[in-house]
Parts: C-alpha cells; structure tokens; sequence
C-alpha cells in the first residue's frame, strides 16, 4: 500500500495494467514523452516504448477509431482525450461506431477500450476545459460510463475499465487529481467492480446521491449538517452506467428524502435519470420531492473566478438544498 | 484497356481469373433476383452494386481473405462474395432473417461483417471505417505476420474528416493498409464537382506522402495489379496507397433513389452502354480463359444456385422478438 | 388554407421564410435538384437557385460550420442533416461552436441557424436511419430543440425557428412524414410560437405527456382506454428545450398521475429530465408516481421489422402503463 | 532571406512596415509583462506567441482590418493587435475582467473576438475555425464585395478532420479564404513528424486544387508577399490559399507546459538564437527604415503603454457573479 494522489493512482492502474497484460496500450496527445497534459501517463513511455504509448496526430476522432482497430485485432486500447470537451470531434467514432459494434455484429464483434478524459470544473480552464459530459454517453447503450472521485476508487475502477469486455467512458474529475492523498491496494487487490457504488456517509435523515468532485462538497455541506442536527447519507456512484440502482432505493427508502448532487448543466444531466428513476421506484417511501442540485444550465465554468465560483455548487448551497428536503 | 500480354504478365492464374469472374456473374444475378423480390414486395431495400462488380473482384483477387482484413462498405456485394460470402447469406440478409451472418437482420444489407473472414462489420454511416481501418493496420504492423487491411469506400465518403485523419495516421506510422476507392463519381445526388475539390480522389495521396493511383474500374486485370501492387508494399512495411477506382453507378442510389430525377438523360443512356461484365468477359474469352459455352454454364449454374439461396432465405425464421436486447453488452 | 403532409408543411415553411427573407438559404447533401432523400427541400433549388439551396459534400461537420459561417455574415441558413443519426460527425461544431458562440463572447456574436434532420424509427431504417438524438441536444445550454408531430406544428415552428435569433436544432418525426394531412394556414398565420406544449386531448384521470410519433400511438392509447372508462389527458410537448413546463404542471395538478411517453432509449432521455421536474414539482399533488414508458435500452430500431416492432412502443403497452398508472 | 530590393517592390510603405514592426514590439512587451504577472501570481495562464510575431503582423499587414474577417487562434496575440485590439483590452483579458472585449472574462485568453472589429469569437478547441472560415468565405463571396476571410492555426490542427473539410468547401465553392498555418514544427509535445505525414502542411494544397506556398515566417516580408498574394487571388473571385510560414514555438506550449521535459536542449538552445524581431529589426535597419533611436523610443512608448495597461486592468472590476447566466440565448 502507498499513498497516491488520483492521477498517481491513474497512472498506477495503467502501469499494472500494462504489466500484467502485454495487450494493453496507451495511446492520446501528449501522453508519451510528456507523459500527458495531466501526467497521467508519466514515465510510461520510458517504461513501455513508444508503440505501447504512442502521442497521436491531434484529432480525437482518429483517435478513437485507431484503438477501436486495435481493440478489433485483439489489444486492450486506452485512449486519452486531453480533455473531456474535446471528445466531441469523436462523438461519431464512439457513440455509432465503438458502442454499437456488438449490437449491429449480433455479438460477432466485441470492442473492449477505455477513452479516459479528464472532465468537471474548478480548475479555471475556462469553458473548453471544464465542461462535464457524462449525460452524452450515458444516454448511449453498449457504454459503459465510469467517474471516481477517489484515489483509490479510480484506480480500482480503471484497472476493471481495463479488463472490460466492453468499451468504457472513464472520466477523471480533474479539480481532484491532486486534491488529496490516500492508501491505495497494488495488483489485483486494488480491484474494483464496476457498476457498485459506494456509501460513503450513513445518515438516517436524506440522503444525497453525488459523483465526481461534488462528493467532495456534498460531504463538507453534510458535515455542516451533522452540526444542525441533520444527518446526510452519502452515496457517490462511481459508475453512472449502469448505476447501483438498488444501493441508491435502499437509501432513499430509508431516509424518505433524496437529493441528487451533481456539477453537470442541470437540464438533461445524468441526475435527471436517477431522480426519475427513484421518484418511480421510491414514490411510496418519500416523504420530500426527489430533488436535483445541479450545475446552472450556462455552458460551462468560465475563466474568472467570481463567475468560476458562482457556477460551482459550494458546501453553502448544497447544504441550503438539503436542509430544505430534511425540513420539508 | 489491359492487353493480353499486360494480363498474362500479372502471374493470375486462369482458376484465379474465373473465380473472379464467377464473383463478378454471382454479384450481379444476385442483384437481379433482389430487384425482382424487391418488386414482388419481398425485400424492402436495396443497394446495387451494378457497375463496381468488376473493381471490386479484382481488389479482393489480389488479397487474401482469411488473412487479411477487409473493412467493406454498403456497395460492395462483389467484395463480399469473394471474402467468402455466400449467396445464401447475402439473401438472408436480404430478407433480414435470423441467421443474416453480418447482424442477424439487425442492420440494412450491405453491412457485411463476420469475424472469422476477416470482414469487420461496418454501419450505414458514411466514413468511419476509414481511420478504423488504420488502426487495424497498426495493429497488423505490431503482429508483423504480413497480413494487411483493405477498407473501400465511395468518392462521397472522401469528403468526411475521417478520411483525411484516417490516411494521415496510416501513413505517419507506415501502416499496412489499402484505401481504395470506388468512384462513380456521384454521392446520391451530388456529383464529383460538388464533392471533391481538385484533380480526384488519388491526387490527394501525395498530401499525405503515399502512392496514388487511379485506374480504370472496369479493367480486371488493372485493378488487379494496382492492389497488387499497393499489398506488395503493405506487406513489405512500405505503408499505404491510396487506390481510385473509377466506375459507373449503373442504378439509382439505392432503390429510395431514382437518379432519373437529378441526372442527364443522355449520359445515363450512355453510361449503360458501359457495363463491366462484357468488358471482363471479353478480356478473359481474349485470353482464351472463357468459351461461350464456359460462360452459360457459370450462369446457370449461378442461377439455380440463387434459386436456392432465395429458397432458402425465404423459409428462415425472422428474429425472434425477444432477443432484441440481446449483445448490447458482452454479458447480455 | 391547403392540406398538407408533414413533409410538405417543411417544404411550405422553407419556401415561404426563403421568399420572405432573401437572407433565407437552404444547404446539405442532395437538398438540391433531388430535393432531399425524404423531399422536404423539392422544387426549392429550381425556384431560389443553386447558391439558396446548395448541394454540400457528404460531410456533416462542414455543413454545421458553413451554416454557422453563413449565420455570422448575417445569413439565415437552413442546414439538412440527412438523418438525425448523422449529426454525430457534426457534434463539435454543434456544441462547442454554434451553441456556445453568444455565450463565449459575452453576448457580442449570436448563431441564428436551424440544423433539420428526420429523427426516430418506424420505416425500416435500420440502426443508422431511425434513432432518436433529441436527448443529446437537449443537454446543451444555448440550443433549442424543436420537435413536431403535425403539418401546422411543422410549419409554424420551423417559420419560428428560421426567424428565432439562437440555433434550432429542428427534429421532423420521419414515420410521420406521409402519415397524414391536415389543414395547414399559409405565411404568418401559420407561425407557432416555440416553446409552448399543445394539449391535444383533454382528461382527467391520467397525464401523458410526449412528443414526436408516439403522439399518434399516445393518442390511440387514449382513445382505447376511454372505452374501459379511463380519460387520458394527453400533452405534445412539441418543443423540447425551452419545454413547457407549465403547461404540464397544469395538467398533472389537475390529473395526479402522470406518464412520460418517449421513443428514444430510455436511460438518460429527455423524458427523464420531464420526469424529474415534474416528479419535484408536483410532489404534493401526485398520486401515483411519475412514470416513463419508453423505447428499449438498444440502440436504435433493428431492420428485421420482427425487431423493429419489438422497440417500438404500440399502442397496447403504452395503455397498458397508462391503465397501470390509473388503477394506481 | 527578403533582399532590400525585394522588400522595397512589394510597395509596402514606411509607416506601414513600422507599424507592424510596433505590433510586433507591442506582442513581445505585453508577453514579457504577462509572465512577469504570472510569476507573481497575479494572472492564471499564458500562451505565449514569442517566435511567431513577425509571421502574424506580416499577415495582417498583407489585409484590411475593418473589411475583411478574421479567425484568429489562441497564439495569436501580434495578430489580434494588428486587427485593432489594445494593449489595455488584452491586459484586460489575461486578468479575466469584466471589460475583457472577447468575452468578458468567460474565456481563457487569447480566445480574440469583436464584432465590429471582424474578428470571429474563437474557442480554445483546435481545428473547428477552418471549414467555418470557409462559410464565411462563401457568405462574403455571395455579397461580392471583396472581402476576404482569414483563418490561421498550428500545424497540429492540420491533423483535424476539420481542416480537411474546410479545405475542400473553400475550394469547390472558390471561397475568398486565406488558410495560414503557422508551423512551429510542434503540437504541445508531439513534433511534427508524428502530425503530419507527407511532405508539411503546404503540400496538401495540392490536394485541393489551390495553391500552397511555404515561406520563412521570420522574414516580414516574404510573408507579407505570400499573404498579399493569396489575397489578391481571393479578392480577384480565384479562390482560398494554403500558406504555410514556419516559426519557432520560443517558449514552451503554454504556462501549464515545460518544454524541457521533451525537447532536446541543444535545439531549443539553437533555436534561442533565431528570435525573429531582430531580424525584422535589422531588415528595416537595411532599408534605412528604423534607426537605434528610432527602435528605443518606440520601445520605451511600449513600456508605458503597458503600464498603463497593466493599472488600468489590475484595477478593473471582475465580472458580476449576477450575470453567470447572460447570453445564454438573445433574450438572457
Ligand atoms: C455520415 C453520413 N452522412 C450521410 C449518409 C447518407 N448517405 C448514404 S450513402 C450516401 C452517398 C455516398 O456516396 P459515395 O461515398 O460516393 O458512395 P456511393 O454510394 O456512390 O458508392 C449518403 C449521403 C450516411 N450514410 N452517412
Ligand atoms: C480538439 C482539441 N484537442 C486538443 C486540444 C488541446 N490542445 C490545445 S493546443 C494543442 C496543440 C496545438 O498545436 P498546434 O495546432 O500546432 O498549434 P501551436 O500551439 O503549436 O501553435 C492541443 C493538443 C484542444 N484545444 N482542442
Ligand atoms: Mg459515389
Ligand atoms: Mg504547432
């Protein structure tokens, strides 16, 4: 055990990965010699050569459709998108071509790849490099969506990614890559399932279903709450596709009262299927509204910081919206 | 037009040449019995590959199916006949029956795939497969057993970015693929003015540092050596080329199309003067590989032989209903 | 007043906004002497020329760049997109570039274009010719998205849309294209106003709220379980993003039981954002939980027709969840 | 090298060479202070345009600002001076002020736009300006007022698909687009030979059917020839250009990047050497348009005009947090 940061962790499920299985292999911008913008691949290159960790022309498109080739002739592709914005250019590649491939082939054809991309706000990168686009692919069945919030959680999630049958969105909140440190498993100890989410907080009052760094401020503003006398239960998704439906009505059923927490434009985000889902499946165990915190439906966060700020929920504001469901 | 001798010199075998042939007689009686189900209201939507039959017989009769790769595109029933397809698969695909090999009646006809050929499965859309095509390549450079990737497409599909990042990543990383493409010079409606800026399709191989080429679609033995010749490199790690076919489009698009509503009269009247089957015919009966008679019992044969196939298409069972959300994951 | 097909309600839109506004211009594959695949833009390159309605190369990306080109010089261009599936080679430029331009520039640059394309299934497309998009879109802050289900929607919204200062993304229902006529008004008399719902069918049991195709089968639904006794209050949304929120919460006040009723893929649809706000708005007034009856987690609509009426929903499982939701 | 008698037939006047010569004095200072800033803390991010200056204020020299448009990229600053925008309005932008002219401090800088200027808004994703420069191209054709579009990016945006379709549009509908790709041989860290395949960016012209010209973006004044030229043709209805200036990235990608983690450290100590202003400098020098003094005092008046920028930003107000969701749409 040693401990990582979340892009060390990253870094450390590709190495294993790598190691363990001569198939895998990194390919993006930037990700060889420099080891990505992130350094997410650092010292890969050094350590598997440039065929095993190979800087593409800058053009997602290609990009995508070069590791889907390679997962056709058998090798097990990471693809890097610098950043999450930029994986619309290969919007084609992924959602009519890598996802509907076993669909279109009656199973034939498998395409097991990870597009990993760094992804959310608070970094001040302004509109092109904070956006969250997790709502796109999720909407996409053949793939499956990944977004840790934790060191250990994207590692063990990654190496999963990785060992995947299927092609796997992994999206890395980029305002917690170095945000924190914690102990992380080497090897297959480090595993995790993907589609599982975690309870990370108990609380008998309401419960808030968050990911990606609004885990983080959804668990300070539950902190705050505990002060009141409001206990939050915590779940962070992990996986939103498929998502741990029965972990997240479990909770819900208990407490009565359910937000879901989450960065993204609020109208049409991935919360929207999860308060739909619940609101279906809950309706006789709730005794508030199923309700959404959400990012403001304005692009995305913009380079000055007073406007950076006033687009990301903050602990203040998850909280107001969780004391009113608690009182409700 | 290829000679005698420029044929003979090529070193295909007269097997070779007939089979090819016989691709190029099945693809086409196998279009025909299509229209005729089609009219009949038996199928519901064609694509013709009248015109391109002979290009594309004699690019797959340079490669070697079960070796290669081949990522085909919605024209191309002569391409998939001489990867392996049989008559009998294409029309249950035609009647989107359950045992269709490419998807089991789950995409339109013409989206050939099936893993054991070597034929990766392609969708409708226009362009993807070339840039996909490229990364199986590198793929193939890695396992550097000689084997290469075919991927084909119409003149239209040139237009799409993914061409262009498709051949430039190819030939950067020396990958061992073939483009090669059809050009009938129309994209449904939009002729090749429209559609491609400058000299053509081949003239943009230099861009990129690659061999271009264009030839004659309805010269077998041209063709044949074009691929020939742009395999030969691949296999040597010479890289890619870039091929042009130049072909007719003796149908409308697709049977949602009639081309007389955008196209002159007189050129389509002239154009169908041009069919490839007389010329390959010719060419083969020149070199004394084909008799008349040699002729009618290939057609016959093939005839009977689509009797068959439709036979058999007709009585398959359709997909059963409740396998509909079946293979959308690997456990599913 | 004539009778009109939904297509040709397209086809008198554009003719009457193009003989309106010389700014009017129409551009995609094959909208010029063929008229368009499905014929929505016939006889418009004979009577406005061949620059008006220009024939582009087959590439989707370009198409949205040269309309949003047009758009800065002060055009009003009209891009077809052939089918709805084939806007995703044109993501980008869509929702980096068009969606983003006004916000991104405080307001100094605006994007007035409309990008039409036949949506959804039904008529043997296959996976690339018959899948829903609208949920995509819809997620993009400084879009509108537009879908009717009538002649008179589809003309007077599309007049809207020519003429509304932001981009249109405008989706016509492709099965509905011939499906039936119905008398359509002619120049400004037949303009409607985006962002209002109809309410086509008034009862007071249930609500069910859709839009696109499934309004007829919605309808027919309706009609069958008003012989069991059951009245079915019916809502075409009709445009999706600004949707009318009001208008619904109307109708589910008065109803307590409401059903969003959509083709697309049912994860992450744009009926689970409906569904959402709705299930925390009307909190108090429902009485069975919000429901969706949606198409199938599979990609699109397969070709075998055995399969294709596997995905979509007919009128007896839209009553079947309709009457569930009654007897609630 | 432009000789002096080269230099002096293009027809370029005096003040219009010292001009330019202050823009490019003006990007250089402004960078200067901006990584002073940087250092302290004081502001975010830098893309740096050093060793592309002279290239870009040769471009815009070679146009009209106030006619023609203009899709600039994120590197470039001497270009965006040249259009008309202020040392103040771009001190403005690298603080994220609400007077910011491009954006109001929404987008990171070098992201230029002004409407009135006919600078199109850019965003910071690489390629997707070309083939909209090509819409604007056809929309300045179809007013026929001879206006021109000009669209510039690195060479790594070659490798988009976009550029391709761009490129191709302009052509077959001879848009008045000038395409001018400023190639500093790197792409963050990916050099150019694992971008572009083939001969450079030039070369792909051929491709196109228009004219592709490679020049030495150090020299003023064949980049000014260069631009005038395909400016000409645009003006004259004879279509767009592809030209390609090569310069040197001075600095590594952005303040995010040090190059030093993958570049060889003899060649960016080479490459140190050739920063293009003194060879401007010493070009006008030989013309006998620029004197030492002359070189001083317009450096000295940058100094304080950067100054005064630089208060004049540091002091102005940030955007209200009240107005997140303006401009979302025309009514917002
Ligand atoms: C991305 C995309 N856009 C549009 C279409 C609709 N479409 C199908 S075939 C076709 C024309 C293709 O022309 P070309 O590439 O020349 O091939 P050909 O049919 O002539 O053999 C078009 C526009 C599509 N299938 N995919
Ligand atoms: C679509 C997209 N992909 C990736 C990036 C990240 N990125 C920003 S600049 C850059 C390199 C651009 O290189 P080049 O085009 O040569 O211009 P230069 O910076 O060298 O002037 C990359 C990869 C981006 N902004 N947009
Ligand atoms: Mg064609
Ligand atoms: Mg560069």
């Amino acid at each position: 055990m040693a401990e990582r940061t979340l892009v060390q962790a990253v870094r450390d499920a590709l190495a294993e990965e790598m190691e363990r299985d001569p198939r895998v292999c990194v390919l993006g911008e930037d990700v060889g010699l420099k080891g990505g913008v992130f350094k997410a691949t650092e010292g890969l290159q050094a350590r598997f050569g440039p065929e095993r960790v190979m800087d593409t022309p800058l053009a997602e498109s290609s990009i995508v459709a070069v590791a889907q080739g390679l997962a056709l002739e058998g090798y097990r592709p990471v693809a890097e998108i610098q950043f999450a914005d930029y994986s619309f250019p290969a919007f084609n590649q992924i959602v009519n071509e890598v996802a509907r491939i076993r669909y279109r082939s009656n199973g034939d054809f498998g395409c097991p790849l990870v597009i990993r991309a760094p992804t959310g706000g608070g970094v001040r990168g302004g509109l092109y490099h904070s956006q969250s686009v997790e709502a796109f692919y999720c909407h996409v069945p053949g793939l499956k969506v990944v977004l840790p919030s934790t060191p250990a959680d994207a590692k063990g999630l990654l190496k999963s990614a990785v060992r995947d049958p299927d092609p796997v969105i992994f999206l890395e909140p980029k305002k917690l890559y170095r945000a924190g440190r914690e102990e992380v498993a080497e090897g297959d100890g480090a595993l995790r399932r993907l589609g599982e989410a975690a309870l990370v907080r108990a609380g008998r009052d309401v419960t808030a279903i968050t990911y990606g760094y609004l885990r983080v401020v959804t668990l300070q503003a539950a902190a705050r709450l505990q002060e009141e006398g409001i206990e939050v239960e915590v779940v962070d998704l992990r996986t939103l596709r498929p998502w741990d439906v029965e972990t997240c009505l479990g909770s819900v059923r208990r407490t009565g009262r359910v937000a879901v927490v989450y960065e993204a434009n609020r109208t049409g985000g991935f919360g929207a299927e999860v308060a739909a889902e619940l609101a279906e499946r809950c309706f006789e165990s709730l005794d508030a509204p199923v309700t959404r915190l959400a990012g403001p439906d304005v692009p995305a966060m913009p380079f000055s910081p007073a406007l950076e700020q006033a687009f990301l929920p903050d602990a203040d504001r998850i909280a107001a919206g969780l004391r009113r469901l608690a009182r409700f | 037009m290829t000679t005698t001798a420029d044929a003979l010199a090529l070193g295909l075998s007269r097997d070779q040449a007939l089979a090819a042939y016989t691709t190029v007689c099945r693809a086409r009686a196998l279009d025909d019995r299509r229209f005729l189900l089609n009219r009949a209201g038996a199928i519901a939507f064609i694509i013709s590959p009248r015109g391109h039959e002979v290009a594309q017989a004699a690019a797959i009769a340079a490669l070697q199916p079960g070796r290669d790769r081949f990522c085909l595109y919605y024209r191309d029933f002569a391409a998939a006949l001489a990867c392996g397809f049989t008559s009998a698969e294409l029309m249950l695909s035609a009647f989107a029956r359950a045992d269709d090999p490419s998807s089991g009646g789950r995409q339109t006809p013409g989206n050939f795939g099936s893993r054991r050929r070597g034929v990766i499965i392609g969708s409708s859309t226009v362009g993807p497969q070339i840039p996909k095509a490229a990364g199986i390549g590198l793929g193939l450079k890695w396992k550097g057993e000689g084997a290469l990737c075919y991927v084909s497409f119409g003149e239209g599909a040139t237009s799409q970015g993914d061409f262009h990042e498709g051949l430039n990543f190819a030939a950067i990383h020396s990958c061992p693929v073939v483009f090669f493409c059809e050009n009938n010079h129309w994209a449904i409606s939009v002729p090749q003015p429209l559609q491609v800026a400058g000299a053509g399709v081949a003239a943009r191989a230099a861009a990129y540092g690659i061999p271009g080429v264009v030839v004659a679609g309805d010269d077998f033995f041209a063709v044949y050596r074009a691929v020939a010749e742009a395999a030969r490199r691949a296999r040597a790690g010479d890289g890619p080329s870039l091929i042009e076919a130049q072909v007719l489009r003796l149908q409308s698009h697709s049977t949602d199309d009639d081309q007389r509503s955008y196209r002159d009269p007189g050129e389509l009247a002239a154009e169908a003067e041009h069919d490839p089957i007389p010329v390959f015919q010719h060419q083969l009966e020149e070199l004394g590989w084909l008799s008349e008679a040699e002729d009618r019992r290939i057609r016959a044969a093939l005839e009977e032989e689509i009797d068959s196939a439709t036979a058999l298409a007709e009585a398959a069972p359709d997909p059963d209903p409740s396998t509909l959300s079946r293979h959308v994951y690997a456990d599913g």
